[in-house]
């Protein structure tokens, strides 16, 4: 058995998404990504079902694994118990932890994700604060939450928020204790790991194009967009 | 890039409530033997024009029975008519004389 | 639609909900956008219902959002939500509410993750000790926060003050209801009616005195997708979903939709400004949008809350025809006021889209 | 003379008995209806050769006036017991109580209960009807909508209960397939201006003539077949029944509004045959249906000496595999007799 096999199966998500598969399409009709990608849940299991190593490689190094939006509507339906979608979130591991994802498009999203998502967690000890929600990187937030950006002290203290303030509640400030814990658990857990690698692949994938990984290919993970997905 | 950084995606769906089944209705009267296809693909599998391009006669016909014509548009001339998938098919289509009814169709209704 | 073949549907799927003694995890995406909507349930649950429930300071983000981002690997989640049991049981409680509907669906698949592979919560127990050198009992009763306004549905509704329905023609509201996709579609037997007919907001629009609407494209994604919205270059998947929605439930003229994932709830918001904005077209009546609220909202509304300590100021659609349908009194001068009734100016107003 | 118990009045235990008292031996049908014909009593024609279904139904009715048929209608077994020597004794609901040399099993199947595949709406959305239901529909000649309408386009869904781990029905139901293309067919002579698609996983035609009868659909009846597996079925606001497949061969998700949704229920073993077996101490297999001794040799053989298997209640089968299942039983049944 080949490497990648050997991690899929060792894959928690894997083993629990995947039994055996018939064609039935079930998981394609109701997915959301088939409904607006070029993508198939039901030929990403058949792909993984046959097992060629080769095509799994290309598989994790194209743009394919990463139009899932997890929202897991597959796992409902499967007649055969399988969960295409958590099929996904182990090729993905995998993709990742082999450096696979930079060779695509959708795939190089992932230094953007780490990016903004990552960092706030170990930032803030929160995915998603009010300050990382800038009007100019949504725009289709609206003029609402352009004008709650601009007076976000004032008004977060209107609707009973305690932004950025210690002691309970929305948007409090979380305790330096709390936050080593956070930082000590990505530490044991290979959390931390896990993104220093997506970095490092990224850094090398910056280098390579002559971009500064912080600002231009950061900036590139984040809106290109080929138009090639459909 | 617009103002927002992306457009709202098309849905790649098939529609079979408002697709347009007009050419199937003229290549059915044509070639009726199209009603006897299984998709087995032995057409497909033995393809000289598959071979080379992305040509895929069984999806093609598939495509005009749910009335997506715009692939048949784009997919039709690359079949060099040779005739191969008429001797493969095991329901005895006349696959060929339904691509040249498709051609008639497509010719004598341009847009 | 035959109502009696759903009710047969919905006693297939109860589920135990704890009484009393809930701590509450918070949800990013909630207080980020509703925080009022947390301050309500806590509020409602409080002092309203006389419940029990502790907020926690020292709990953080489950990392949910960065976990179906495919950043952050399983192990690590499992021991931050082992933290966060550690945190519960030592501050003795044993029921768990939280407020995220994908926390609820880690959660849910983690704690049956733990069953089938016990050596898996072995080993997470040791990574939360090595880490932080706490112990943790599991919960013994896990439920949505969604799942607790359920099931004192009834209790709301004695109290209520408004209700669902049209003042001036007395036509139920017709509410439609959005069901957050790690609700219940992983685990059916965990939502209350299932995966398919899901009551736990129908269930409370019909208690309130509102007309559940349901519309074929019920069961679809809201598309946020996670990297499908993170990403702006994804961003087309997660609004074109929602539009799918929109277009399927707009013959049935819905007065507002609830949501009970803080992520759909904002999104079904946001979008219908967006959409109004890149092809002109507006869901609601005479140019509006459809309200969408999340059920804090809809719950603080039916028992008399101010709409704007609710916060629903921050929605992009406007609530105000919903608002003037229940004959709530509210005060337009104070919406986009500080606490002290400050001045801080206003939002600009859409090209399209009414508000 | 040796007498033989049969449970289940269906066309295997119809057939049975016959071939049992021409052979001489004295028969006990018991038949918990008032009528014998079991599930054949539902249906209206039968594949693949459109014969009247009550036409069979009565030649079977018909050979249970031998003499050495004793008939027990609207019974069922309270109790059976075997005695050290290998003799039956079946109490019935009446009080009654029946003796035997040997038993014979024929309680069948039961066709499965649409309600439980929820995300096809059956028993909520008004369009959806099972295969059942359109044999009644069948016998009244009136295929309509909810609303009175005629059914403009029509999907028959495969695979409903069969072939589902989701509902623990790992099995296939092997007669639905043909079922499915038999009613398109009916459903294209009565309304000949309808369409009409089948949604299917595989086409199973295992038996004679079934191949011939899908060519026939989709050659004269243009029955339009598209291979993805029904997701979910929603209803809109004129009532009708929109529906999510994927057309797997064309790799696209594919949308289609029916007004009549017909689903295809799988077979269950019966709660009578669960129940014999149970009370019997004999094996059941995955399936729920009872396990025969042997899968060649020994099908209508259980572990239990004296008791015997025959028609649906050890597998799917058609009517023809199940009268010949009957005769087979009933030749093994003899040769057990003979030898005892």
């Amino acid at each position: 058995m080949g490497d990648i096999l050997k991690r899929l199966r060792e894959d928690i998500h894997f083993m629990e998404g995947f039994n055996s598969c018939m064609n039935c399409g079930v998981c394609t009709a109701i997915c959301p990504a088939a409904e607006f990608y070029n993508y198939d849940p039901r030929v990403i299991v058949e792909t993984v079902q046959r097992g060629d190593e080769g095509e799994i490689e290309e598989l994790l190094k194209s743009d394919t694994i990463w139009y899932c939006g997890e929202c897991m509507s597959c796992k409902t339906r499967c007649p055969r118990c399988n969960t295409p979608g958590l099929v996904i979130m182990g090729l993905r591991k995998v993709s990742q932890e082999l450096g696979y994802f930079v060779h695509s498009e959708k795939g190089r999203q992932q230094y953007a994700l780490k990016h903004v998502i990552g960092e706030s967690v170990l930032k803030r000890g929160y995915c998603v604060t009010p300050d990382l929600v800038k009007p100019e990187m949504h725009p289709e937030q609206g003029p609402v939450w352009e004008w709650i950006y601009e007076h976000m002290d004032d008004f977060y203290d209107r609707v009973h928020g305690n932004l950025r303030k210690p002691g309970a509640g929305a948007l409090r400030a979380v305790d330096a204790e709390s936050m080593d814990e956070l930082h000590r658990i990505f530490d044991v857990t290979g959390g931390t790991e896990f993104l220093n690698q997506i970095e490092s692949y990224s850094r090398e994938k910056a280098e390579e194009e002559g971009t500064d990984l912080e600002e231009g290919y950061f900036l590139r993970t984040y809106m290109e967009n080929s138009g090639n997905h459909q | 890039m617009n103002f927002w950084g992306f457009n709202i995606s098309e849905t790649r769906s098939i529609n079979y409530d408002t697709n347009d089944k007009d050419m199937l209705i003229h290549v059915l009267q044509e070639v009726p033997s199209c009603k006897l296809c299984i998709e087995c693909g032995g057409c497909t599998a033995g393809c000289t024009a598959g071979r080379l391009t992305s040509f895929n006669i069984r999806k093609l016909q598939m495509f005009m029975k749910r009335g997506e014509n715009k692939e048949i548009r784009e997919e039709l001339h690359k079949c060099m008519l040779c005739g191969k998938c008429i001797l493969v098919c095991p329901r005895g289509v006349d696959t060929r004389k339904m691509i040249l009814s498709m051609m008639k169709y497509i010719k004598n209704n341009q847009k | 639609m035959n109502l009696e073949g759903k009710q047969q549907v919905w006693k297939d799927y109860q589920k135990e909900i704890a009484d009393d003694r809930y701590y509450y995890a918070r949800s990013c995406i909630r207080q980020t956008f509703f925080p009022g909507s947390e301050w309500a349930y806590l509020d409602i649950l409080k002092n309203k219902l006389g419940k029990d429930v502790l907020d926690d300071p020292r709990h953080t983000t489950c990392t949910g959002i960065g976990y179906h981002s495919d950043v952050v690997p399983v192990q690590t989640i499992m021991t931050v939500v082992a933290r966060h049991f550690a945190l519960m049981t030592e501050a003795g409680y044993e029921n768990i509410t939280p407020s995220c509907i994908t926390s609820f669906g880690i959660y849910t698949e983690i704690l049956e993750t733990w069953a089938h592979h016990p050596e898996i919560e072995e080993q997470i127990r040791e990574y939360l000790w090595k880490a932080t050198g706490r112990e943790f009992k599991k919960p013994k009763n896990l439920a949505h926060t969604s799942d607790i306004i359920y099931k004192f549905r009834e209790d709301i509704a004695a109290q209520a003050r408004y209700k669902l329905v049209d003042v001036h023609t007395g036509r139920q509201l017709r509410g439609v209801d959005h069901i957050g996709c790690h609700y219940a579609k992983m685990f059916p037997s965990k939502g209350i009616g299932g995966a398919e007919f899901p009551a736990v907001l129908s269930g409370m629009i019909s208690s309130w005195g509102g007309d559940v609407v349901d519309y074929p494209e019920r069961r679809h994604c809201c598309g946020f997708g996670f990297r499908q919205y993170l990403v702006m270059a994804n961003r087309g998947y997660s609004v074109a979903n929602s539009k799918k929605k929109f277009e399927s439930m707009r013959p049935y003229e819905p007065d507002f939709i609830v949501a009970n994932c803080p992520g759909c709830a904002m999104f079904l918001d946001k979008w219908q400004y967006t959409i109004s904005e890149m092809e002109g077209t507006t869901y609601g009546q005479d140019g509006y949008g459809i309200p969408v609220l999340t059920y804090e909202e809809l719950a603080g509304l039916v028992l008399g809350y101010d709409p704007w300590e609710l916060g629903l100021q921050m929605h992009q659609v406007a609530v105000e025809p919903l608002l003037d349908k229940m004959g709530i009194a509210y005060d337009p001068e104070m919406k986009y006021r500080t606490k002290e009734g400050k001045d801080i100016g206003r939002p600009k107003c859409p090209t399209y889209l009414k508000v | 003379m040796h007498t033989v118990i049969i449970i289940g009045g269906g066309p295997a235990g119809c057939e049975a008995a016959y071939q049992l008292a021409s052979d001489g031996i004295q028969v006990h049908l018991i038949e918990k209806n008032n009528e014998t014909g079991g599930n054949l009593n539902n249906w209206y024609q039968l594949f693949p050769d459109r014969k009247n279904a009550q036409d069979l139904n009565k030649r079977l009715q018909e050979q249970l006036n031998h003499p050495g048929i004793t008939l027990h209608l609207g019974m069922e077994p309270s109790r059976v017991e075997k005695d050290g020597q290998g003799r039956f004794s079946v109490s019935l609901s009446d009080g009654s109580l029946l003796e035997g040399d040997a038993l014979l099993v024929a309680t069948g199947f039961k066709t499965f209960d649409a309600k439980r595949k929820e995300e096809y709406g059956y028993g909520i959305y008004e369009n959806v009807v099972t295969s059942v239901d359109l044999e009644n529909m069948f016998r009244n000649h009136a295929i309509r909508t909810s609303k009175g309408d005629v059914p403009r386009r029509i999907g028959i869904i495969h695979c409903v209960g069969s072939r589902d781990e989701k509902v623990c029905n790992f099995h296939c139901s092997k007669l639905c397939c043909i079922t499915g293309v038999k009613q398109a067919i009916e459903l294209r002579e009565m309304l000949p201006e309808s369409e009409i698609f089948c949604f299917y996983m595989d086409m199973r035609m295992f038996g004679p003539g079934y191949e011939e009868m899908y060519r026939e659909a989709q050659e004269k009846y243009n029955i339009k077949f598209i291979r993805g597996r029904l997701s979910e079925a929603a209803e809109n606001r004129e009532h009708q029944v929109q529906v999510k497949v994927e057309d797997t061969l064309l790799g696209r998700p594919l949308r289609v509004t029916l007004d009549l949704m017909v689903l295809l229920v799988g077979m269950e073993a019966s709660n009578e045959t669960q129940g014999m077996a149970r009370e019997l101490g004999v094996k059941l297999a995955p399936s729920g249906f009872i396990l025969p001794l042997d899968p060649h040799y020994g099908n209508n053989l259980t572990g239990e000496k004296g008791v015997f298997i025959t028609g649906c209640c050890s597998a799917p089968m058609n009517l023809t595999d199940t009268l010949n299942d009957a005769r087979s039983a009933a030749v093994c049944i003899t040769r057990y007799l003979n030898m005892k």
